[in-house]
């Protein structure tokens, strides 16, 4: 049993590598369609990843090993953080590795490189785009962890197989905090992975950009493994978000025919999100730096009040 | 007797010896690097291994000095709680005796004296061994104003610059008052308990009220010493003022011996704990931590910033504490271990990266005397070494997994979360608050630290002097190399320590965590595996394995060979060093979203050569609401009352007829 | 007996002697010896009273309470004097003072300390009165030495002041007489100590509450206690150092060391009346308001010895205070207190002696930087004023630890005024002693040749105490602290 | 009790007693200086006087030596030496006078008062006559120091002191029946020295600021506006 369930939890963990792109593409796809453009292809991301890692790598001569283990580094984090969330099935070893606080951590690791390989080079933007990331980042967490605490306290406990098992366990609960931290974590999960109204991944332009900004210096396959590292990311909070709220179908036993239809459910689920997202993206317009504080606070909020609902409402002591 | 006890007492005199070795130093500078700076270490060496004898002998040993008072002769206990501060100081101590010698080179052409230097040092760790070995309350004094005392003189050491001498003034004022209020609170504790010996006040029968005013002594005064908001003022002064490595005693060390001289006096002494405290403590603690890494985020100066950021993390700790004296007061001994753990947790992890951090800043002063971090930038590239030791500090104190300031903070999380366990909704409700508060913390930490490190190691070198700085010499980086592994070990093992530190708890609770190792060595699961765990062994390798794998993919040519090539920048002309994102501009994102809690002089002025100047002063909002009303009253009533000496005899005549007769109608 | 006898005659004589002897060099030296063996004198006195208890006769009894004030009083005489021998020929070298004066001073320094001795060993409150009195006399001149106008009006103060003080004091010594007159048989006993305390409890309140009043006017004025302080700053810092040296660190010791003795007079008759703790409060009240102005006082000084004497009466509000308070925690503190104190205080005077000639003025503002020009002189004061602001390890700390616990004990909502008391006082200290000590030295400051030996003794000896108190002076203490307040603590 | 009980020399004493009282009121208003040391010396042969009455009345032998000790010293030979010191500082015209004499001498009433009001309590003793003789000398003493404070004149001021001493000499030998005698040596004797110390001061304070005057030693103060 236990070989099987590390098998299992490899394979997850390398399906996510392997779906990162395709959620992208899906919603650029989406988008495109929304905006009655025909778009790029599906598997359009796949192939900018291909083309990257054939092409030749540059470094800047002022840069230093730092800049150069940088994208490794960030791949792996925010792979390992990937790999602690349940796509599948509950209860796989690797959920084990770390909770939720844990994989925020790992997030937060990933961004630390992020940000010095940005003022590695010693350019404008790269500073510029690493204090952006780190204010956007530092509003962030407090909302994110606020709204986990909401589950993990209805839950009694930070490991997201768990909570997602006691979720199923306890059926269909209509939760007036889970609305409102679910709403929480959408506004958190849109500031996080970087995309409308707070950054847009589509755009070079120098004043508005904060990811891009960080990895301008790079090329090849070091901008092929940031790139692809920001696709787990958003995969990653999207797998968060639809199995955490909405967990029915996921596989509680490690059966094949459960693994099916938790594949197909999951699957299904992202589909959804995705083309929410893509709306979502057009029907906004980017905001400015220093509107994010209030988007974020009202993330806080939100958070707050999903607490504050789960004490009062549900609990009631 | 107890083999811990010999231990100790060889600490004390190996510290006593080191203090009187320097003596000559004057004349003969060898003797301080060659001599006493040796001793120093060895008497860390020596309180490291008496600390653990007794965090895993876990009994009690006592003894009797023949000093002090005649009816109250210096009691000194050795037990799990002083264990685990000994061995704290005792570690940091080692990698200082192995980093000072080859530091203090630069002070033996200078000006300062360096048997005071020296002197200072040994009497210094001599009063932190004494305070946390004190077993009666007037040892404990001694020891503490002996600390305080030596501390000054080493943070006044470089008397010649005037910021010294203020911050001196400053630091053995509040060092005094805060002294005093320990008296007090310890003589709140003799007057029920009938004695000054720390058995009799743990027998002290105390009434709410009486208890709750000990309290409040205790903790004004130790939160004075550990600077909690907003009685921190004198400690970005002070700290950054003496030299690196006593930055690193003050910072790493000094701090923790206030936490635990709160912890013996609330925890052991009071003994019956009451959660109202722990509501105060964990408010104070949540809000210096808050405002320490705001603080510490707009700091220009190295030393400053780390300064500041020890609030932060001290704050953390009484954050910690204050919920273990909540989950204890309102009967859940289990939670409260649990959150007493976390803060001893990190007290001993800030405690060795923080050093870290100052021997970096030390390294940096020494090879280029340089402490703004506006002038510095691409010493990664001069002083390798020093940086990525630098790097494991930034990223430990950052609480990144798999690193050591991580597991001591998720522990602290894991301790908050566990709220829903508590009867009161109010109190459910709001420690989450904290707790979100503390996440917010850490995340301004990341991005403190990021700053930092890319600002000064990253990047290319503002000024002529960073790019020409020189390597640190082999005994500083020895002194690195220690704490960089201690952090990595502290990081990666969480359960061997956590299972080491609970000697702690089941002296003071008599509790452990039964769950923590429940999956073994490999996953810290505080309370029980399906709450909640962490695998930093497992993450650790992982990211080892993969980075290694592509490093050894790239040795094998199986990757194509990057070009050096000019960084691109958007096409704009070629970037020179003074484009680069400063510090100042790297925080100005976050001045702007927290505005108000900082007093900011900001404008543009004019040279007398016609240039235009950018000017911005960030200062701290607690000397205009605390200190400078207190200083203004003071002054005013001396103002006033020295009209009683008016110059004229007849007046001090009148003075004396008129006291006679009010005191004779009075007794009438 | 002759122990004592001796202990009296010696100074008596110096005085006498040095009235008379003209070359300058040969009178330091004298009184330097002269000093030494009426130390050793006052320590054979000690010895004996160890030994053999009491010693009493001819109107003389020196019991546990004064006979550690006699060795203390003898102690700092002898090292005051080695340390004024090379001082004042300074002085006299640099023309401030003559050497008819130099002759004055050298026999008034041992009629000051035949006095101060006479007061402490006598049994009768007369004698006493006349010996406080003398001491004033003796002082007087000295404190107008330099004939400077500065000098001169304090002296006058200084006079007038202890004057009417003491002139009151005797009407509360003649109101005592008569109020003991009615109760006692045996003829002119009504000024003896060891009489008194026996019918304490029958004399007529009415009568001691004012006997009480008017002496504790007139002493306190010598205390120093506010408001009746104002001649001390003056006289301390125009006389001569090593005048102020001895003012700050005997007579004011002994001044109080009256006061307690009244106070445990008054204690025995008032104890039967409606108010038995009048004197206790008083005391109190006198002392708190002393320590707390004397503690404002500091932060407004431009002279470093009249700064240096605000903190005397700082502590001597601390005492009054103590012993007001009563118990035996705080009476022996308080005698700790006393002993530490005067050691530390005789000390920082000695120092700030040569700090004054290595910077030429008393001005705080112009005295820079003393550890570069002489880092003797700059530790030496440094430590001085650590010690005396009760930093441990050192005696003042002991003592103030138990005078705060005591007051914890007993009147907990005083602790509040000490604290703050405590902290403003070392904050006006500190303030001013900082830039004294550290800091660039300026231009024209030049070492002088200082004598630092009786400086490192008064340290080492306070630095003792605060260790470990010796056994013998435990002993003492305890019995003194069982005299006064009639219980004792171990 | 009414003064009709007692016998005739303790009328007598108390009569004394009220002159000495008198003439201290007499120190206090009198604005040349002269004139006021005459009228110390009355009031020093005044309390000799009443110790030698004492001294009958108790047949107390060695008040007959107080008593001659007191004349010589209060009546004769301070006196004396005051008139030298006034003649030799050339004061023998000095005049000054009290800024509201009216209201001093109304506060010196007052405290004659409230002296009285104080020894009322000491019922006890049954002897009210010394109990009198105490309010009278405290009354003296008083009013002496009144005197010292409101006489800029370092020559009143002495005076001011010098009739304190007489209170209080009045009340140990009329209350007490003298102090023992090495005391009352020993206060006469440091009387004397404080007497030879005040001439020397004279002249110091006359040297240093060429005045008498107590107003102007105001050098030693704290408030800032002197930098001195």
């Amino acid at each position: 049993m236990n070989a099987t369930a590390w098998l299992l939890a490899i394979a997850q963990a390398l399906l996510y590598v392997a779906l990162a792109p395709l959620l992208v593409g899906w919603v650029r796809k989406v988008k495109a369609r929304l905006q009655n453009r025909r778009g790029p292809p599906l598997l359009q991301a796949y192939r900018d990843l291909y083309k990257l890692f054939g092409k030749e790598t540059r470094v800047a001569h002022t840069a230093s090993p730092l800049f150069r283990a940088a994208p490794y580094v960030v791949f792996i984090a925010t792979w390992l953080a990937a790999m602690a969330i349940p796509l599948l099935a509950v209860d796989l070893p690797t959920a084990a590795i770390a909770d939720i606080i844990v994989v925020v951590g790992l997030l937060a690791l990933a961004r630390f490189f992020l940000a010095l390989a940005g003022m590695d080079v010693g350019t404008a933007f790269g500073g510029m785009g690493a204090s952006r990331e780190m204010l956007i980042a530092a509003l962030a967490e407090p909302a994110m962890l606020m709204a986990v605490f909401t589950l993990a306290m209805t839950a009694h406990s930070t490991n997201l197989s768990s909570v997602v098992d006691a979720h199923l366990a306890a059926g269909l609960v209509l939760r007036p905090s889970y609305l409102f931290a679910l709403g929480a974590l959408l506004l958190v999960a849109l500031a996080e992975t970087g995309r409308i109204p707070v950054d847009n991944p589509a755009t070079h332009l120098e004043l508005t950009m904060v990811h891009e900004a960080m990895i301008l210096e790079y090329s090849g396959r070091h901008l092929a493994l940031m790139e692809w590292a920001a696709q787990i990311k958003l995969l990653l909070y999207g797998v968060l978000i639809v199995n955490v709220f909405l967990p029915w179908g996921i596989a509680r036993e490690l059966l094949p025919a459960d693994l099916g239809l938790g594949f197909a459910a999951v699957v299904v689920k992202l589909l959804l999100l995705g083309a929410v997202l893509a709306v979502g993206e057009t029907v906004l317009a980017k905001m400015r730096l220093f509107r994010v504080p209030a988007f974020l606070n009202l993330a806080l909020l939100l958070a707050l009040l999903g607490l504050l609902g789960h004490v009062i409402l549900e609990v009631g002591a | 007797m107890h083999a811990g006890l010999i231990l100790a007492a060889l600490a004390l005199g190996l510290a006593l010896a080191s203090s009187l070795v320097s003596l000559p130093a004057g004349r003969r500078p060898w003797l301080l690097r060659g001599v006493a700076l040796p001793l120093f270490g060895l008497a860390g060496a020596a309180a490291t291994a008496a600390g653990i004898t007794a965090l895993l002998g876990g009994d009690a040993a006592t003894a009797v000095l023949p000093l002090g008072l005649p009816w109250l002769p210096w009691h000194l206990r050795l037990d799990a709680l002083s264990g685990f501060f000994l061995t704290l100081i005792g570690v940091v101590t080692v990698a200082v005796g192995l980093y000072a010698p080859s530091y203090v080179r630069g002070f033996e052409n200078g000006r300062d004296s360096l048997p005071a230097l020296g002197g200072f040092s040994g009497l210094f760790l001599t009063g932190m061994l004494l305070v946390v070995l004190a077993d009666d309350a007037f040892l404990f004094m001694v020891a503490w104003e002996l600390m305080s005392l030596a501390s000054y003189f080493l943070v006044a050491f470089h008397h010649d610059n005037a910021a010294s001498r203020r911050a001196a003034f400053l630091y053995l004022l509040m060092a005094h008052i805060g002294g005093l209020c320990i008296l007090l609170g310890f003589g709140v504790l003799a007057s029920f308990g009938g004695g000054f010996d720390f058995e009799a006040m743990r027998a002290a029968p105390l009434s709410f009220g009486w208890a709750s005013v000990a309290f409040v002594l205790a903790f004004t005064g130790f939160g004075m010493k550990a600077g909690l908001v907003p009685l921190h003022a004198w400690l970005p002064e002070a700290h950054p003022a003496a030299p690196s490595h006593i930055s690193a005693m003050m910072s790493g060390v000094m701090l923790k011996v206030a936490v635990y001289g709160f912890i013996r006096v609330v925890f052991d002494l009071i003994g019956e704990l009451h959660w109202q405290w722990g509501v105060a403590v964990i408010a104070i603690g949540s809000v210096s931590a808050l405002l320490g890494v705001l603080y510490a985020l707009m700091q220009n100066d190295l030393k400053r910033l780390l300064a500041y950021s020890s609030v932060e993390n001290v704050g953390i700790v009484f954050l910690g504490l204050g919920l273990a004296l909540l989950f204890q007061g309102s009967g859940h001994p289990l939670l409260a271990t649990l959150a007493f753990v976390a803060a001893l947790y990190h007290a001993i992890n800030h405690a060795l990266f923080k050093s870290l951090l100052f021997f970096g800043a030390g390294a940096i002063l020494h090879g280029t005397h340089e402490r703004d971090l506006d002038q510095m930038g691409g010493l990664l590239r001069v002083m390798p070494w020093t940086g990525v030791s630098f790097l494991v500090g930034c990223l430990s104190i950052a609480a990144l997994p798999p690193f050591n300031g991580f597991a001591s903070e998720w522990m602290t999380f894991q301790a908050a979360l566990q709220a829903w366990h508590l009867e009161s909704g109010v109190l459910r409700s709001l420690i989450p608050i904290s707790a979100a508060m503390l996440a917010l913390t850490g995340a301004l930490g990341a991005a403190c630290f990021v700053k930092v490190y890319g600002v000064a190691f990253l990047g290319q070198a503002r000024s002529r002097h960073i790019r020409g700085a020189h390597r640190p010499p082999v005994g500083m980086r020895v002194g690195q190399g220690v704490l960089v592994l201690l952090c990595l070990a502290f990081g990666l093992l969480p359960t061997t320590v956590v299972g080491v530190i609970e000697a702690v708890p089941r002296q003071l609770f008599g509790q452990v965590l039964p769950q923590a190792t429940a999956h073994g060595w490999m996953w810290l699961t505080p309370i029980a595996p399906q709450t909640a765990s962490y695998a930093a062994p497992l993450i650790a390798f992982v990211l080892v394995l993969l980075l290694g794998l592509a490093f050894w993919l790239s040795r094998l040519g199986l990757l194509r060979r990057v070009r050096r090539c000019d960084p691109w920048d958007c096409g704009n002309a070629p970037p020179t060093p003074r484009m680069q994102y400063t510090s100042t501009a790297f925080a100005q994102p976050m001045r702007r979203v927290f505005g108000l809690l900082f007093r900011i002089e900001e404008g543009v002025e004019t040279q007398k050569d016609g240039s235009l100047r950018y000017r911005l002063n960030v200062s701290d909002r607690a000397w205009e609401i605390f200190y400078v009303p207190i200083a203004r009253a003071v002054e005013l009533a001396a103002a006033r009352i020295v009209r009683l000496q008016s110059g004229n005899v007849r007046i001090y005549l009148g003075w004396t007829l008129v006291t006679l007769l009010v005191l004779l109608w009075i007794i009438s | 007996m002759n122990a004592l006898l001796l202990t009296l005659a010696l100074p008596f004589a110096g005085a006498v002697l040095l009235a008379l002897v003209r070359p300058l060099a040969v009178a330091g030296w004298l009184n330097v010896a002269i000093s030494t063996t009426s130390f050793g004198a006052a320590a054979w006195l000690a010895w004996t009273v160890a030994t053999a208890g009491e010693v009493a006769g001819y109107g003389f009894r020196v019991d546990v309470f004064n006979v550690y004030l006699v060795a203390l009083t003898a102690f700092v005489g002898m090292t005051t004097s080695v340390f004024s021998r090379p001082y004042m020929q300074h002085v006299c070298r640099t023309g401030m003072t003559t050497e008819r004066g130099m002759r004055i001073y050298h026999a008034m320094y041992q009629a000051f300390m035949f006095t101060m001795l006479l007061a402490l060993t006598t049994d009768s409150l007369g004698v006493l009165w006349v010996a406080v009195e003398g001491a004033t006399l003796a002082t007087v001149l000295l404190v107008s030495l330099y004939r400077t106008p500065e000098a001169v009006e304090a002296a006058w103060k200084y006079f007038i002041l202890c004057g009417v003080g003491i002139a009151l004091a005797l009407f509360g010594t003649v109101l005592t007489y008569f109020a003991a007159q009615h109760v006692l048989t045996e003829p002119g006993a009504g000024l003896t100590w060891s009489i008194l305390y026996r019918h304490a409890a029958d004399l007529e309140p009415s009568v001691m509450g004012l006997a009480f009043v008017f002496l504790l006017v007139g002493y306190g004025t010598k205390v120093g206690l506010v408001p009746m302080h104002q001649w001390l700053p003056d006289a301390h810092s125009e006389g001569p150092t090593p005048m102020s040296a001895v003012l700050s660190g005997l007579l004011l010791n002994v001044a109080l060391y009256a006061v307690v003795r009244i106070k445990m007079l008054v204690d025995g008759s008032l104890a039967a009346s409606a108010s038995p703790h009048l004197a206790g409060h008083l005391l109190m009240g006198f002392g708190l308001v002393s320590f707390l102005v004397a503690g404002l006082f500091l932060h407004r000084q431009r002279d470093i010895k009249r700064m240096f004497s605000y903190s005397s009466i700082e502590h001597m509000g601390l005492m009054t205070f103590a012993f007001g308070l009563g118990g035996p925690l705080a009476t022996f503190g308080a005698l700790l207190h006393m002993l530490v104190h005067s050691l530390t205080k005789s000390a920082i005077f000695i120092t700030v002696g040569h700090a004054t000639h290595i910077a030429g003025t008393q001005r705080i503002d112009n005295i820079r930087g003393l550890i570069r020009t002489q880092p003797m002189v700059g530790w030496s004061l440094l430590l001085g004023v650590i010690a005396i602001a009760g930093f441990p390890p050192f005696g003042v700390f002991t003592s103030e630890f138990l005078l705060l616990t005591a007051t914890m004990q007993s009147q907990p909502w005083l602790t509040v005024a000490l604290l703050t008391g405590l902290a403003i006082a070392f904050a006006g200290l500190l303030r001013h002693l900082q830039p004294m000590v550290y800091g660039p030295a300026p231009e024209g400051q030049r070492p002088v040749a200082a004598n630092m030996l009786p400086v490192l003794l008064h340290l080492a000896l306070v630095l003792w105490l605060g260790l470990s108190i010796p056994p013998f002076l435990v002993e003492w203490l305890n019995r003194a602290t069982e005299l006064i307040s009639g219980a004792h603590l171990v | 009790m009414s003064i009709t009980t007692l016998p005739l020399l303790q009328q007598l004493v108390l009569v004394l007693a009220a002159i000495v009282l008198f003439t201290s009121f007499v120190l206090l208003a009198q604005a040349r200086l002269v004139s006021a040391i005459h009228a110390f010396a009355w009031q020093g042969a005044l309390t000799a006087a009443a110790t030698a009455v004492v001294a009958v009345a108790g047949h107390e032998p060695h008040l007959y030596f107080s008593a001659a000790l007191t004349f010589l010293l209060k009546a004769l030979l301070i006196p004396w030496m005051l008139h030298r010191l006034v003649a030799r500082l050339a004061l023998d015209r000095h005049v000054d006078l009290l800024r509201h004499p009216a209201l001093v001498v109304m506060a010196a009433v007052a405290l004659v008062i409230f002296s009285y009001w104080l020894v009322l309590p000491m019922v006890r003793l049954e002897l009210a006559f010394t109990r009198n003789i105490v309010a009278i000398s405290l009354a003296v003493v008083l009013i002496g120091l009144l005197m010292m404070v409101f006489r800029q004149q370092a020559v009143a001021q002495v005076l001011g002191f010098m009739s304190m001493e007489n209170g209080l000499f009045l009340a140990a030998v009329s209350a007490t029946g003298g102090m023992p005698l090495v005391v009352e040596l020993g206060v006469a004797f440091d009387v004397l020295v404080a007497m030879v110390l005040f001439g020397v001061f004279f002249f110091q304070i006359r040297d240093s600021i060429d005045t008498l005057d107590v107003d102007r030693l105001n050098r030693l103060t704290e408030s800032l506006e002197d930098e001195r």
